[in-house]
């Protein structure tokens, strides 16, 4: 089985012409283009059912609340979880990561603790941390990297001792390194840790079973996985969610409200305070049904390829001239390629290639302190998904060599 | 209406208009335990009385809706001098009734169901309540309340 | 100049059949319905400019980053505030309250202090404070009701002494009192304390001027002002949300992030962190254009006209049997209406109505220490915005009476 | 690629391929300031030197895009031998052509904008960013970073 050959088709954005080029999108990393039924799952709820939800008694209302309930149980399902009160939504996988820190972190973390996070990490997954180190006094301690940019396991177990909680990317949206998890996992819970997972970058790309992550909590974001805007999720073990004290607190998230205090409602809307995102949550609902019928093997297959066919491309075309960061085997790393071409700037790289319709991120990719690892300051990154193929990654090598021209000092 | 006929069947209104075992038990030796639906602040308070691992006597206190009052009266009569075993029994298989979803059940939750025994009788006419989603915890209230305050027992 | 009369066409979701009926939507205090033009301007981003902001350099990026700061700026004069970036986008009004009490609160309170808010408040005015209260350990006090349900203006000065903050309702939920806002901010104010102001239920029904208001911060939220869901707005004075420390941590709010800590961005980024609501951002700028169009002056007068001959048409039809919660006087409230009928169960009433396609809410709004104040457990609840008329208070009125004959006692 | 020769002029990339004034001054006697375009994570570091009220020299160091570099190395042939009176005037004048929304400003700022005789000069050909507007910080960064330092002077 592979991917359909019309899929740009299902994503209206991908027909655009920008700057008198056909559009060629390389940033899902960023964030993802939306196929049709995504988006009209959506305008369907805001046509036809538009109502707030779990309160109504009346007939839309009712149609929302299920609606927003059986998307919850999809996504549940997408990721091999079987108890759909386990899955939180936040509004991104930011949410996600700070209601982790606050709440679990917050209760459980005090000087003398630890928390184990990468060199690799997002900022969603650093800053939380920090804010809350400052207020605690734990400590935040750093995995470091190989020169090919793995994680360097062999630290592992002794950077161990005395943590409470390893938070790690299942992949980097940098280096596109896919960490093994549930090794990761093995040995953090045999040292007593829990272990929390950044899946932003990977749950989009690769069949995702939290049994066999073997992680505690999980951590995505809707719009990386041609979902909208505005939605996010947390999943985590029931007991180990049950034990959390709430993080917003508002309407939705309690049983009762007395002068004196409150008491929480259950899972999973204890974590889900105010008017939910629902239109979002239902969009999203569709965005993994439809990678459901694609089938995530597929599309992972299909990433392998084009990641293998765009490495090789780019080092037998540019040689010496250019960097690719990352490691070399596309079955150790998903579709986002960060490359430094000669000495141009990836600003102005990225404005030459814009001219070309040809859409890359330039910057720091929210992972500052893997830049200072790696010596740069920010990155040129293409990034791949579902709907890209060998055409787009030849408009990208191709065009190359004009930014060298301009900006090559 | 026939929505409406489906949902509010004579024996939920008779419960609704009449309900059994209204009141409050002393306690001790009567034990105490409250609920509240979450989405319309409805409270109900249950004391019962545990003699020989059954349930002796239930009184409900409390305010709700149709559906929530009857559920309690019709759970009241249903649970009368039925040992403990056989009211978690009977809640398991009441809340099987009620879910739509059976992912939201657990695994023990569905073996039980069915392959317990025990009859629904009049309960059953709660079954129409499945179709209205919100109103599902109305039903279930007095009996999530009721298993609260028997777990309550055991620590 | 009144509204238009056609307006309902402008709303997709009005024009429904329900359980045989044409829709009857009378719950906009829970969520407003959505007209064409916000729906067609989030499908437009996602279709021509679907991209992440503030970061890439290529050409729909760039596109995707204007619409939504223009929307930002749309937004900030719809509420008469100059500069843009005091406007910060939230997922809903909880989460605006959270920000309040966890910044601002985290590091201004302490034992010793007090927090003053109202017996009129939804729970995303007190939660927040009771959570974090439970912490700081300052008191949390109640500015009582009069038996108008008014708010006890008489009492405000004596519970001001040691107040650091007032958090104050412009327009209760359930009773649809407007509080005067601005006589409170100005004796708080005399009194050393900031004010926050919960505008959920004012902003979208009447012309609202942060000069007038004299509020320190305010918060609403997107979906029940004719914007998507998965939107809220925090708007607060520059000085003090520059003093505030950030909330959120992760990408987007900051300037730094090195091992040993993070340096936060400015505002109104520094609140805002990892990818934004973008569409929901654009959709409700989409929605105040179409409320500034209508003129919210007018929406206010069409509202007080309604909300008049809905009060004199229960009262007239029902007498005794009928009690309204709330001022009797139009001028001092919307069109928000909590009523008793005989002794019907709101779920009850609202499940008959239902048949008939009616829409209202039952329970208790989220208010439930207003609820015990009033001594009900919950309220049945009709709502009214700019696209009912009175048809639909009509259609109300006539079914009370079914709803009585099946269940009154 | 009319678009890219706009943005691109060529004595911003005489300014890029040859910057002025670049190196780092000691501290003391020199002031020291630095800043982040959080966008892309470039980095400007400043060294200057204040004598009788005027910036007599000026260093810039730190990597960034052609814009930043050109900016920087413009800013400092313009700045030289100035007031820090005159070189916040500049600032500003040069903020008001970078800004697109004129509700980002203060009046104070474009009172003083239009005001302010001051000529731009050479940093006239960097007005074609404006088209570019995630490009402004990069044109901006040395600007905020050296009114960053004049300010810290006055505390
Ligand atoms: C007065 C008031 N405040 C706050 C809220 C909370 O709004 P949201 O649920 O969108 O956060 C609501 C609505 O539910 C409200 O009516
Ligand atoms: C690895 C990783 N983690 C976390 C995030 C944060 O996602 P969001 O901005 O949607 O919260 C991103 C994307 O920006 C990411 O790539």
């Amino acid at each position: 089985m592979t991917l359909p050959s019309d899929l740009k088709d299902r994503f209206p954005l991908l027909s655009q012409i920008v700057n008198g080029h056909e559009i060629v999108y390389l940033d899902s990393a960023a964030s993802s283009q939306k196929p049709d039924c995504v988006i009209d799952a959506m305008n369907n709820y805001y046509e036809t059912i538009n109502a707030n939800v779990h309160r109504g008694a009346y007939e839309i209302a009712a149609q929302a609340t299920e609606e927003m309930e059986q998307a919850r149980r999809r996504i549940a399902s997408f990721i091999g979880c079987q108890s759909p009160h386990e899955v939180v939504f936040t509004k991104n996988a930011t949410e996600s990561f700070n209601l982790i820190a606050r709440s679990w972190g917050g209760s459980n973390l005090s000087e003398g603790d630890a928390v184990l996070i990468t060199d690799m990490e997002h900022h969603a997954n650093i800053v939380p941390w920090q804010i809350l180190s400052a207020e605690k006094g734990f400590e935040i301690r750093w995995l470091p990297l190989t020169p090919d940019g793995l994680l360097d396991l062999d630290q592992l177990d002794q950077l161990l001792d005395g943590v409470k909680m390893v938070s790690v990317t299942a992949m980097s949206n940098v280096l596109g390194t896919l960490n093994p998890v549930s090794e990761i996992a093995e040995r953090a819970h045999a040292a007593g840790a829990l272990v929390a997972v950044d899946g932003s970058q990977y749950v989009p790309h690769l069949p995702t079973d939290i049994q066999e992550l073997q992680a505690d909590l999980l951590c995505f974001t809707g719009h990386k996985m041609c979902g909208p805007t505005g939605i996010g999720v947390l999943w985590g073990r029931e007991e180990l969610l049950d034990s959390m004290p709430p993080f917003l607190g508002g309407g939705e998230m309690i049983l009762d409200v007395r002068r004196d205090g409150f008491t929480p409602n259950e899972l999973p809307h204890k974590f889900e305070a105010g008017t939910p995102p629902i239109a979002e949550i239902i969009g999203l609902g569709a965005a993994v049904d439809f990678l459901d019928s694609l089938g995530m093997e597929n599309v992972r297959q299909h990433e392998i390829a084009l990641t293998d066919y765009a490495l090789r491309s780019l080092n037998d075309r540019y040689g010496d001239e250019i960097v690719i960061h990352g490691p070399s085997d596309p079955l150790q790393r998903g579709g986002v390629i960060s490359l430094e071409y000669r000495d141009v700037h990836p600003h102005d790289l990225s404005q030459v290639l814009d001219q070309r319709g040809i859409c890359i991120r330039a910057g720091h990719h929210c992972a500052k302190p893997l830049m200072k690892e790696l010596g740069v300051v920010a990155t040129s990154r293409a990034s791949m998904y579902l709907y890209n193929d060998e055409s787009d990654v030849d408009a990208l090598v191709d065009s190359l060599e004009s930014a060298g021209e301009m900006f090559a000092l | 209406m026939s929505g409406l006929e489906e949902l509010y069947k004579e024996i939920i209104l008779d419960h609704y208009r009449n309900p059994r075992h209204r009141g409050e038990l002393d306690c001790p030796p009567a034990h105490k335990t409250e609920g509240f639906n979450p989405l319309c602040g409805d409270e109900v308070s249950l004391t019962f009385l545990i003699e020989e691992g059954s349930i002796k006597e239930l009184r409900i206190a409390g305010q709700g809706c149709s559906i929530s009052q009857a559920s309690a009266s019709m759970m009241a009569a249903a649970i009368q001098e039925k040992s403990i075993e056989e009211v978690r029994d009977l809640t398991r298989e009441f809340k099987a009734m009620m879910s739509i979803h059976e992912e939201t059940m657990t695994n023990a939750d569905q073996e039980s169901a069915s392959a317990a025994a025990l009859t629904l009788g009049d309960l059953e006419a709660l079954k129409g309540v499945v179709k209205f989603p919100v109103r599902i915890k109305c039903a279930t209230l007095s009996w999530n309340t009721l298993l609260t305050g028997l777990d309550d027992l055991d620590t």
